[in-house]
């Protein structure tokens, strides 16, 4: 019998290991896998509040984070094609300019 | 079975309309005719050959707008030693006519035509290949049929058939 | 006690394949590590009876949007991450502040733990259920996110492809 | 399985009867489906070469029956390459998640009714999920990731082409070989295999059985096996491997047991979709059933046998019949046909459902 | 300059990628190899890179007599060995002004037109495989295996039967042989149908094939295609009609030419060139003339057996032409015959002597291969192996 804590614990392991790949990796598209995994994080404790206090509510938000992890995805992807064919480098660093 | 001899006779040939159409346009450049096995040969100046062949190409009468063949013969040791023969093709009259130009030994090269028809592109290619023969304003002289490091051109006549000791 | 150990289980491979996700430098490894993370929060949702959000995080996190990603991944060709000195100031006070915080509300969470101990199965999140709530109670909601994703999909497609003008440059001729 | 309520002094028992007849279970579906995998391979060699002219295999055993076992002893004896500039973890793990993959979708497949076997009773599928639809359709999305990775590793451009292709093609057809599942879900109430297979029983006027293929959902099951057709990565929608353009696609760096991996995920996916249309369009083992009691008892399989064995033989007939598609016309087809007439059955499943409840 | 194929760029230029197809591919036909530049599956350049089967065929001749050079002409064009011999025994015989029996004229038209059925079911066998339709290939072959027993029957040789010779034909067609060719042909039809069941009605193919990889007549004749590639485009000219040889002059046939210019149409061509074929060859089997196979040229053409055992003479030229040849009148000739890829050309020069001084084969495949960049341009890949199919190229005839 695990504890709701536990499961919270692990969500917010999760999102701290997003935020810290986002703020230490240099490769746009793992900084956005970064964020894929907050996302997960918080995906985690809604479900497990969901179990705790017996509201499916919680599972249906799921559903509205993964449609918009869809969503970011698909733009998110797009746009980092696009600013690869310009400045042809995933490196965040080098991409810090307006213009090329 | 008996062969007829050949004609070599600008006069006799004019009915021909490349023949025709050569002299018209300018008769200095044609060196010689021969018609011979119903095959009329015609030749160039090799300073002039693509004008000549423009103007062939552009014969409103009977436009020898394809290119069947390119080709070249080695004529060692004799001099002019090369000749590089083009077997023209009229589609819609469906009239053949070969032309050629004499070409030194020393370091052979004529104007490329392939500006005149593209498909003389891979001929030429094989014809520098294979005989050593420049084709100025060819827009990718290189080698086609040997590797690119081969030594040697291996259709003349000259070529040591069991290759370099 | 067969929670705990799948929950442990679980949670550990979670947690590793989070971790293995930072210290990989090659994005391919990071986005299977990542795979990794979401299939083990599925085997959770199901721990959590939450069985059809697990098969949907299976469906659409772990087969489209992570298949998004490593299509990308090789369609650029990307190599591995090259070590640039980024925002120092991230770097130094940020992620020390994100550890600690991540240790409060950590610590914060275990030190009086709610016990309501729930076993394998005890909520039903059936298809039938979710549904009720999602056409019904969520209708305006799950309406706006079609009209988010769909605009999504318009947007991604005008981003990603390429003007044919840059497609058939000019170049040099001859052969 | 029926309900059970667990109690603290039986449970270890309970427990151990569990694993024993789901380990038996498991065992004997693999057993299975991994012969079913050889003999379709045996199968595809026989029928395309009574299609072209050919005899197939002759020379191994009767008309070439242990092909498949020679095939295997080859495979694990030939020399297992691995080029130098191979990408080593993936390239290895890739044929593996392609295999895995591929086999463990068999899981939620019934393949029968309850049985009595002496005091013990189960059901013939391993294990029975009220999901079992969508599990289905997760571990067959992963798939994609073994064909990809293998691309992608290889640092082979023809692999990547293929790879990418074959990402690209799988994941846009999931799209509406989901949908075109829905108008059953919609019918049957329930993502239970068991159950959808339950609501086909029965026939109309005495003779149409009650399957979803004659019971509105004709449309579905074309879509259902066009886009199954693409997701197995068969002809005419072989992209990925189409041999004469990207030499062997994916795996053309593999070589061996690996090798054999991907053809072994190749026809274990094809027998799941053969599977899954059995049970979603043709009612499953529902069938006429007479003889005496023991044929009585296995009927039900030999029907869902034979049910799959007609897929797998049409898989082959397709496959030596149809040229292939380009890559473009297949993405158009994808999303420009299938995928609206796809929705469009959903909806008007719905509305008949609606207006008839 | 417009017509060039355009320049290749420097690997990775404009986010390109070079794609090596061949020389080992399953779809290029032999040994051709074609560097594509790809960017994404659309191919912006096509440089085909020739040469790894050139055997220096052309200067092999050189050191031959003439009638030793007759089982080198096989070897080029491995696929249509009777239009190689043909066009190199025609042009011999021009060059003797040697005038061969009716019997051997026709025998030659018989062959030829059996070539072409040959040549055009490799064809379309490896066209619709390359297409993914590997049943079609099969069939294919099945109606071919029919036509190599024929080629064996007249020759001791399925492929290469160097069974023209100059002067005539080397052997009496076997007995029985006609019967065989005429249930073939009278077959052969309902076959074609049958193919064309498969691949012309089929809508997959048909979206494989038209409007893909065109090329307009201008173009054609400017890349200087031949054969089915040109008709294709809609450029009417066959020579067998147009300029007869080995008295096509006698045979009614069409040829067909489509107007599109895409694989499709070349497609349809060969197809109905395949009708065309085999209805030659019944006008051929029922006009055959009766009359020697050989023509009466004792200084060329090698004796009977039976004679050379009983008559001195014959004995006598025998020894002469197989030591030291036939001499050739000096001159030259360019005899092109219409092959089944397109214009077979030789040309050959004499200088009097038992060898020929310059032989020079134009092949049709390697006209046909310019036009091959052409047409891919703009494509996708899979069209790319769709294109080549349709122009039928036979590497043997490219590199020599």
């Amino acid at each position: 019998m695990v504890p709701l804590s536990c499961y919270l614990v692990l969500s917010g392991i999760l999102f701290v290991c997003g935020v810290l790949g986002f703020l230490i990796k240099r490769n746009i598209i793992t900084i956005f896998m970064s964020i894929e995994l907050m996302l997960n994080g918080v995906n985690l404790s809604f479900v497990a509040f969901a179990a705790q206090w017996h509201a499916l509510s919680g599972q249906v938000f799921v559903f509205f984070v993964m449609v918009v992890a869809a969503a970011e995805a698909a733009v998110g992807l797009a746009i980092i094609i696009a600013v690869y064919r310009t400045r042809e480098t995933l490196n965040v660093d080098r991409v810090n300019l307006l213009k090329l | 079975m008996a062969l007829a001899p050949p004609i070599t006779d600008i006069e006799q040939l004019k009915s021909h309309p490349a023949l025709g159409r050569l002299l018209a346009w300018n008769a200095s450049a044609v060196e010689a005719v021969k018609f011979d096995r119903d095959e009329l040969t015609i030749w160039i100046a090799q300073e002039s050959i693509r004008e000549a062949a423009t103007a062939l190409r552009d014969f409103a009468d009977c436009p020898f707008n394809y290119l069947a063949d390119l080709t070249a013969v080695d004529w060692y040791p004799s001099e002019p030693r090369f000749e590089v023969v083009y077997h023209l093709l009229s589609i819609s009259r469906k009239e053949r006519v070969r032309l050629k130009a004499r070409l030194d030994g020393s370091s052979p090269a004529i104007e490329s035509v392939t500006s005149i028809w593209p498909s003389a592109n891979h001929y030429e290619r094989e014809v520098f290949d294979l005989f050593g023969i420049r084709f100025t304003g060819h827009p990718n002289l290189s080698r086609i049929m040997m590797p690119d490091n081969w030594e040697g051109h291996p259709l003349r006549k000259d070529y040591p058939v069991e290759g370099y000791r | 006690m067969l929670h705990l150990i799948l929950f442990l289980f679980f949670g550990l491979i979670c947690v590793a394949g989070a971790i293995n996700l930072l210290a990989q430098s090659h994005p391919i490894n990071s986005a299977l590590s990542l795979i990794v993370v979401m299939a083990s929060l599925a085997a959770l949702y199901l721990l959590l009876g939450a069985e059809f959000v697990a098969a949907v995080q299976v469906i659409v996190y772990a087969g489209a949007i992570m298949v998004l990603f490593v299509i990308t991944i090789m369609l650029l060709n990307a190599g591995a991450e090259e070590r640039t000195r980024g925002s120092r100031i991230a770097t130094l006070i940020g992620v020390p502040g994100v550890v600690a915080g991540g240790t409060l509300v950590a610590w914060t969470l275990l030190r009086r733990p709610d016990r309501p101990a729930f076993a394998i199965g005890a909520l039903k999140g059936g298809p039938s259920d979710i549904a009720r709530l999602l056409f019904h109670d969520y209708l305006l909601p799950f309406e706006v996110t079609s009209v988010l994703i769909l605009i999504a999909i318009m947007g991604a497609v005008v981003l990603a492809s390429r003007p044919e003008a840059v497609a058939r440059g000019p170049r040099k001729d001859g052969e | 399985m029926p309900k059970r309520h667990w109690k603290t002094k039986d449970i270890l028992l309970s427990i151990t009867a569990f694993l024993i007849i789901s380990i038996v279970k498991s065992a004997a579906v693999i057993g299975v489906l991994l012969t079913a995998v050889a003999y379709s391979v045996w199968l595809e060699r026989k029928v395309s070469a009574h299609i072209q002219n050919r005899w197939g295999p002759t020379r191994v055993g009767p008309f070439g029956l242990l092909q498949p076992l020679a095939d295997g002893v080859k495979f694990i004896f030939k020399e297992d390459l691995t080029q130098p500039h191979v990408y080593k973890p993936l390239y290895i793990a890739a044929p593996i998640i392609a295999v895995v993959f591929a086999i463990s979708s068999i899981a939620v497949i019934p393949f029968g009714n309850w049985v009595n076997i002496g005091p013990w009773g189960t059901y013939l599928q391993i294990t029975d999920l009220n999901i079992g639809l969508l599990v289905v359709l997760g571990i067959t999305s992963m798939g994609v990731y073994g064909v990809a990775l293998a691309g992608w590793s290889s640092n082979n451009k023809y692999a990547l082409l293929g790879g990418l292709r074959a990402s690209a093609q799988m994941v846009s057809y999931e799209v509406s070989l989901g949908l075109s599942l829905v108008g059953v879900v919609i019918m049957a109430g329930s993502l239970s295999l068991r159950d959808i297979v339950d609501a086909q029983g029965g026939v109309f006027w005495g003779f149409i059985p009650r399957w979803n293929i004659f019971h509105g959902q004709t449309l579905a099951f074309f879509i259902y096996m066009i886009s199954a057709y693409a997701e197995t990565n068969r002809t005419p929608f072989d992209l990925p491997e189409a041999e004469s353009e990207l030499v062997a696609g994916y795996h053309t760096e593999y070589s061996a047991m690996k090798f054999a991996m991907f053809f072994m995920a190749e026809y274990a996916n094809m027998v799941t979709v053969a599977c899954i249309a059995t049970l979603l369009f043709l009612g499953g083992w529902h069938g006429p059933i007479f003889g005496p009691p023991l044929l009585q008892a296995i009927m039900p399989v030999i029907w869902f046998c034979l049910k799959v064995f007609f897929f797998m033989f049409l898989y082959v007939w397709v496959r030596w019949t149809l040229p292939r598609f380009r890559y473009d016309q297949l993405m158009a087809f994808g999303w420009k046909v299938l995928l609206p007439l796809a929705v469009a059955n959903v909806v008007y499943t719905a509305l008949v459902v609606a207006w008839r409840a | 300059m417009t017509n060039l194929p355009a320049t290749f760029a420097e690997p990775g230029q404009d986010g390109t990628l070079i794609l090596n197809m061949g020389p080992q591919h399953p779809s290029t036909h032999g040994v051709l190899r074609l560097v594509l530049e790809i960017d994404g599956e659309t191919i912006v350049r096509v440089k085909p890179e020739i040469g790894y089967l050139h055997t220096g065929i052309e200067k092999t001749c050189e050191a031959k007599f003439y009638q030793q050079v007759v089982p080198l002409t096989d070897r080029i064009d491995y696929l249509c060995p009777m239009t190689n011999n043909l066009a190199y025994c025609l042009a011999v015989e021009k060059l003797l002004g040697l005038e061969i029996p009716p019997k051997a004229q026709w025998m030659r038209v018989l062959m030829n037109e059996l070539t072409r059925i040959n040549s055009h079911l490799v064809w379309l066998g490896t066209h619709a495989m390359d297409l993914g339709a590997m049943t079609v290939f099969l069939y294919c072959f099945r109606e071919r295996e029919d036509v190599l027993r024929f080629f064996e029957m007249v020759s001791g040789q399925r492929m290469m039967t160097s069974y023209f010779r100059i002067g005539g034909l080397a052997l009496e067609p076997p007995l029985g042989f006609f019967e065989k060719v005429k249930k073939f042909a009278d077959r052969f039809p309902g076959n074609v149908d049958e193919y064309e069941g498969l691949l012309t009605g089929n809508p997959i193919f048909v979206m494989r094939t038209k409007g893909v990889a065109h090329l307009s007549a201008d173009d054609a004749i400017a890349m200087g295609a031949c054969g089915p590639t040109l008709r294709g485009s809609g450029v009417d000219i066959d020579l067998r009609r147009d300029a007869p040889y080995t008295g096509y002059e006698n045979f009614k046939f069409n040829v067909p030419v489509r107007t599109e210019g895409d694989v499709f149409a070349r497609y349809l061509c060969r197809v109905a060139e395949l009708r065309e074929s085999i209805g030659i060859v019944q006008q051929a089997l029922a006009g055959m003339p009766e009359g020697p196979v050989k023509a009466d040229a004792p200084k060329v053409v090698l004796p009977d057996r039976e004679k050379m055992k009983t008559q001195m003479e014959a004995l006598i030229y025998h020894f002469k032409i197989i030591t030291e040849g036939f001499t050739v009148p000096a001159g030259e000739v360019y005899q092109a015959i219409e092959s089944p890829r397109g214009e077979m050309g030789y040309y050959i020069v004499s200088d009097g002597t038992a060898k020929p001084y310059r032989v020079h084969m134009r092949g049709p495949s390697y006209a046909n291969l310019q036009a091959l960049a052409k047409m891919c341009e703009g494509q996708l890949i899979a069209d790319v192996v769709a294109a080549i199919g349709s122009i039928d190229v036979v590497l043997g005839d490219i590199d020599r």
